[in-house]
């Protein structure tokens, strides 16, 4: 068995983290941090498990060496304090930004501020396994992905691959995200009267996770904007691309196909017919699928490219158990066989 | 070592080394609740400040 | 026209007071005031009043007098400077529960302290026109109603005033509501993603309004229950009653049609057919009024009464207008005629 | 591994005993019927059960001999072919209300006609395990159970074991419900522009779970009310009881622990603190738990006591699979661990 | 009074309409039409006018001349019978599609099928005052507009006006929208289980609107894409255009202010603080306004600029009632004072 | 002229020129009622198809 602690285990992401350790196979849950609610159940504030653990949370303080330290920390606080996490987990995945790009300049144009470890930077495998599966299995640390980064990277995946992006033309990319992508902490915008309905432009532009869509894809002329919608859990990225030369359906396919191949989470939704014809978020609640889908307009070569997740999971915790997995050498799927619901 | 919740008469499974005067919560209620002696461990309930919690 | 100030503007009772007398004809609204926000725009807080308005909150502390003032503050403010706001306004209008009960000690019992200005219960009217229309044309002084209440009272009303009830028998209402019930002041249960989708039981015994049912109905033996589901604006309750002797439609159709003469707010609504067979409170949104109905179980005896309203409006701030009209001789409905919308 | 086919495999809770199904070790799934899909992919319909199988609908008239076979059907279809399925599969599951009742007597009040097999009544057992487990282990038909039935009987069961129900006063149960209940196929009330956001009566009185209640509990003063809210899976049942004599809060726990023992999706809920004080639905969509809990006015001697659960499990399709476990000797969790979702 | 009837009153655009004339000073409705419902009052499908009307369907064939007959039908039964209509109403305002382009080769391009009636087109004017407001204050036949188009046609005014847009780069709209824009008969994806919580793909390529942006603003490299989120009512149009030249914040107040001057309805939300920055759908429910903003990337030159409405009111019904002002010499606001609620 | 409905008393609005067996509905319950005598006019409850309405 390896013993897993999570540091930031209050959080929505350690939630979801804490989820599924307690039902991999492989694992065991050694210690969860929260500093406000140490001594605390866990369940108290992930009533989902109640009855499945009787674990409480621990401070950092007491923080004990286990086989992987996973951090769900907010942003730089894994940053300052990698040395001190280094020292305790054999393995270290964080699920926070702070190690998600190798260029500490990019980190500084993007975060504003310099890098508080920059020479950890270049030993942390970008958790990505779609982009660097063979990285992560031989390295000790990964970091986590960014969740609407990785709606757009797995969008565009295909047709980057293939070669199809007319790099010319912007790319375009709208994310429709939930509300939980922002953690659990509440704030005046978080509160339901305001919150509930909402169709509300987030981030229009300046979205710094297009610096992991400019790290994974080497695209420059990419641009992305969030707009927060009802729902908790997902988020919907709508790309959208000019190809180079005349591109046909066929073509499509074979891109996706390829890019899909081998990748246990990539499913292609792209159905002719049915209320299920293109990837939505709804029915990946707590699953660790990213949906990849298109639209294609021929008389213009514009390609809606599209992808759906959970945030929470192949946008962060389910991720970081993917990556778990690999580094282990353990099934990559193991714990995160959940397959969504529907209706829901 | 166990003890009993005052509030709802569950068990509470406590570490060896527990202290005078530690807060325990109760698995079941919820309840905060205060070690006052410890031979054998008694547990009262920890004055709360009623929380606001909905509408 | 009538000068009116608003105490306690940038809360939702006090957003949706100042829409109603922006459009109201006989009125000129002088100051609306914030602690918090004194300085800015009203429609920095109220982003609906955009471009209807120029008005800035003001501080309590630059109150002027004026013809009517409005409040609309937490538990116990008005109660602890009545007789300073009473210096201000010629009349007041109270939308706090601090002056609904007219006996200091049932206010103690369900509030749990002494009243601060008992004296002052007396003089206040209890502002449910469809109870104390004739009082309250001719007070100064009127106290806001509880949403709850009020939709409980309503729901009741009918059977209450026919004499239909077993009052040996339970009077179980539950009521369902929405997230501005609670305000406009995030807390942790109001944070959207903990929020949204609930069906929460929030008060399912020992609501505060049950005093207000108890002294505008005479009933002793009524039990409330509240439960929070997915909604922002709306109330539905629910009262199980059973009656006595046996009744049928017809006698509750003429029960309905006596307590609903002359009201211009209450509407009956018990439909054969369609979609909307009974009161809903989706429609009512931003509307004054309370729709009524019912639903008979002739086998037991048991009626269903029903009243949906929104809790804003008919809740508390169009209750609080259609005393304001009352008071000052104008028609009852003026400033309240926007007639909520479908679909919604 | 056990053969089990589903018959009216293309609606919810068909699905939902899909999904089960294939995540069940000790299962195979032979066939999925449909009429109006007949050679369609399953996935074609449950679109979270993409890549995990290759399973297309067939036609009931295709249907081959099996260990198992489970009817998830309208109303009355089972009952009138209950001998053909017989005669296919070695032992069945009725998802209906079929065969719900013992008596049919009772059966044709509350239908309104002739029970269509009323000699097949005596063989089946009510499939709620938690009174009935002994005689789910040892039979060969097992009926299902009414989503909102459920939620009021596991409410009531630890007052009724603890025999604390004053049974001269009604007992009001009023069950929030989502629009999955109402099954798969669209009408005018459930168009997402009229269906969105209501609170609406949908069975003031007269509801046909009614009879299920009496049925489990004895109890005949029982008065149920269902409200349609706004979600798509989940129930809350809100049941307002008095008690016989003083009963205080450690006499519920006990009561409530008695009840819970030995249940393994029972699990009880009545928090001081924290947000997540009472059951709730939301966080139950996709697993088998009851969660139960009440609320005690030591006043008036009124217990409220609650029960949440996701109709398509606990309600419906988890219900049946713990039945099957059960049945075949299988550890009486397996296939149903998905302990649901926060935040969601 | 002018005389004022409805064909197609039973739908949502028929509804809304209704509901704003009932309030019109200067209106009286004469008749409504609905084939299926003939003969059954108005409020029995708009649960809102309860109270406020005893009118009863007509079916067509009844109807009878009038000052202004506006038709809210399907598609192409405008253009059908416009000889007809036109012999009934002394002006017509057409909500559908039918009138709405002047060139007969584009509708054929769009609609896949020749005009019914092409040399009618260039009778009516296309109903957007912001555009055309001169031309429809002195025409009989006026068409209306798209609600997609429309949001994103006033999101991109003051950017073309001010001729900012580089036309060799494509510019792409996002248009987010509610259930309501696909009127209100149910059908299996309306279906509330199914539609509920969706980010959902409707029309990411290919939709027929982008004829009404190419017609409104000369654009001809527009490249729009439609997805349906969890709403009833309202849009919000996110278009992405980048700048020939460099751009500032200050240049944009000004175009912005330009074209929103003399525009009763478009309001600027340009925000620094507060959470209501952006425009946003959910306040403008009921209301006919238009809300438009920006954000500006200076670094690459892209503007984001969006426009939130209510599709049934200045997307639909709204706009007709502002033509039907203008039409008239009516104060170009009357009858369309109700100015939204939050919270909501 | 005017008509009192069977099902909730309410007051019915006719239009001069009703005819025998035409179906008004009532303003007030919703009800389908035929006209079965003209002279006075009398409404009866017209048969209906018990609609299923929801869940
Ligand atoms: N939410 C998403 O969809 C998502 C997706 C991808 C990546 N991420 C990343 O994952 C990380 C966690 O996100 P989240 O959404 O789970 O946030 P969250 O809900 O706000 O949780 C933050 C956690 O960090 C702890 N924490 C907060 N401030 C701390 C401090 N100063 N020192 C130590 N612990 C502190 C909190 O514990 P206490 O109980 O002690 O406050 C809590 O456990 C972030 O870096 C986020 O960017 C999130
Ligand atoms: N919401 C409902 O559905 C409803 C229904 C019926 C009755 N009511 C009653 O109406 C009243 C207002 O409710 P609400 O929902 O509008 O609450 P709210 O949104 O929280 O607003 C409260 C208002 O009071 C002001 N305020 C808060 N604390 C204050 C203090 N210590 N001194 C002076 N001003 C203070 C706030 O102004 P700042 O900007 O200065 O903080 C704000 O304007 C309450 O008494 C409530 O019980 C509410
Ligand atoms: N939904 C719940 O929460 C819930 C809870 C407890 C119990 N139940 C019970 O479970 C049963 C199924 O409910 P549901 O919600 O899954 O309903 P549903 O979504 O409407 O599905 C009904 C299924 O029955 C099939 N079917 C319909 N009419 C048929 C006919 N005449 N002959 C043969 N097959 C027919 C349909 O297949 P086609 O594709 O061929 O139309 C479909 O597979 C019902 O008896 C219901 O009362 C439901
Ligand atoms: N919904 C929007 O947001 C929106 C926005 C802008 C423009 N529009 C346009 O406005 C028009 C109406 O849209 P809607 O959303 O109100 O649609 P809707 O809700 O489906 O209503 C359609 C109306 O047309 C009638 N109708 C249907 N088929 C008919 C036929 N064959 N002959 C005569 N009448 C028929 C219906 O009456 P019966 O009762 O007789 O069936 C109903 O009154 C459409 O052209 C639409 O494109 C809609
Ligand atoms: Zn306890
Ligand atoms: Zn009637």
């Amino acid at each position: 068995m390896l013993s897993v602690s999570i540091v930031g285990g209050s959080g929505y992401v350690g939630g979801e983290l804490l989820r599924l350790l307690l039902g991999h196979p492989h694992v065991e849950v050694r210690q969860v941090t929260s500093e406000r609610l140490a001594g605390q159940y866990v369940y108290s504030t992930h009533p989902n498990l109640r009855g499945r653990t009787e674990l409480r949370y621990s401070p950092q303080s007491s923080l004990e060496p286990c086989d992987v330290l996973i951090l769900a920390l907010p942003h730089s606080s894994a940053a300052k304090n990698i040395e001190h996490y280094a020292g305790l987990g054999q393995a270290i995945i964080d699920c926070s930004a702070d190690f998600r790009l190798r260029d500490p300049e990019a980190y500084s144009r993007w975060y504003g501020e310099k890098h508080p470890a920059p020479h950890w930077l270049e030993r942390f495998v970008y958790g990505l396994p779609e982009l660097y599966r063979e990285q992560i299995r031989s390295t000790r640390y990964v970091s986590g992905v960014g969740c609407n980064a990785t709606a757009i990277n797995l969008a565009l995946l295909p047709l980057v691959k293939a070669g199809l992006i007319d790099q010319t033309k912007p790319v375009v990319a709208e994310v429709k995200v939930g509300s939980s992508e922002a953690g659990a902490v509440a704030n005046d915008g978080s509160h339901h009267a305001e919150r509930s309905g909402v169709v509300r432009s987030f981030a229009p532009v300046g979205h710094r996770h297009t610096a992991e869509i400019m790290q994974a894809h080497g695209l420059e002329n990419v641009h992305i904007s969030i707009t927060s919608v009802e729902m908790v859990r997902g988020a919907l990225a709508t790309c959208h691309v000019f190809t180079q030369g005349s591109v046909n359906e066929r073509d499509l396919w074979r891109a996706y196909r390829a890019a899909a191949a081998e990748q246990p989470f990539l499913r292609i939704v792209h159905d002719r017919s049915g209320l299920h014809r293109h990837p939505e978020p709804k029915i990946l609640a707590g699953s660790n699928y990213a949906d990849i889908g298109w639209a294609l307009d021929e008389a213009t070569g514009r390609v809606v490219a599209l992808c759906a997740l959970d945030n929470l999971m192949k946008g962060a915790a389910g991720a970081a158990i993917q990556c778990l997995n690999l580094m282990h050498g353990f099934e990559e799927t193991v714990g995160l066989e959940f397959t969504g619901l529907h209706p829901v | 070592m166990s003890a009993q919740c005052p509030e709802c008469e569950g068990t509470i499974a406590l570490a060896a080394d527990i202290l005078d005067g530690e807060i325990v919560p109760c698995p079941d209620c919820g309840a905060e609740l205060e070690v006052v002696s410890l031979n054998p461990v008694v547990l009262e309930l920890a004055p709360e400040v009623e929380e606001d919690w909905g509408e």
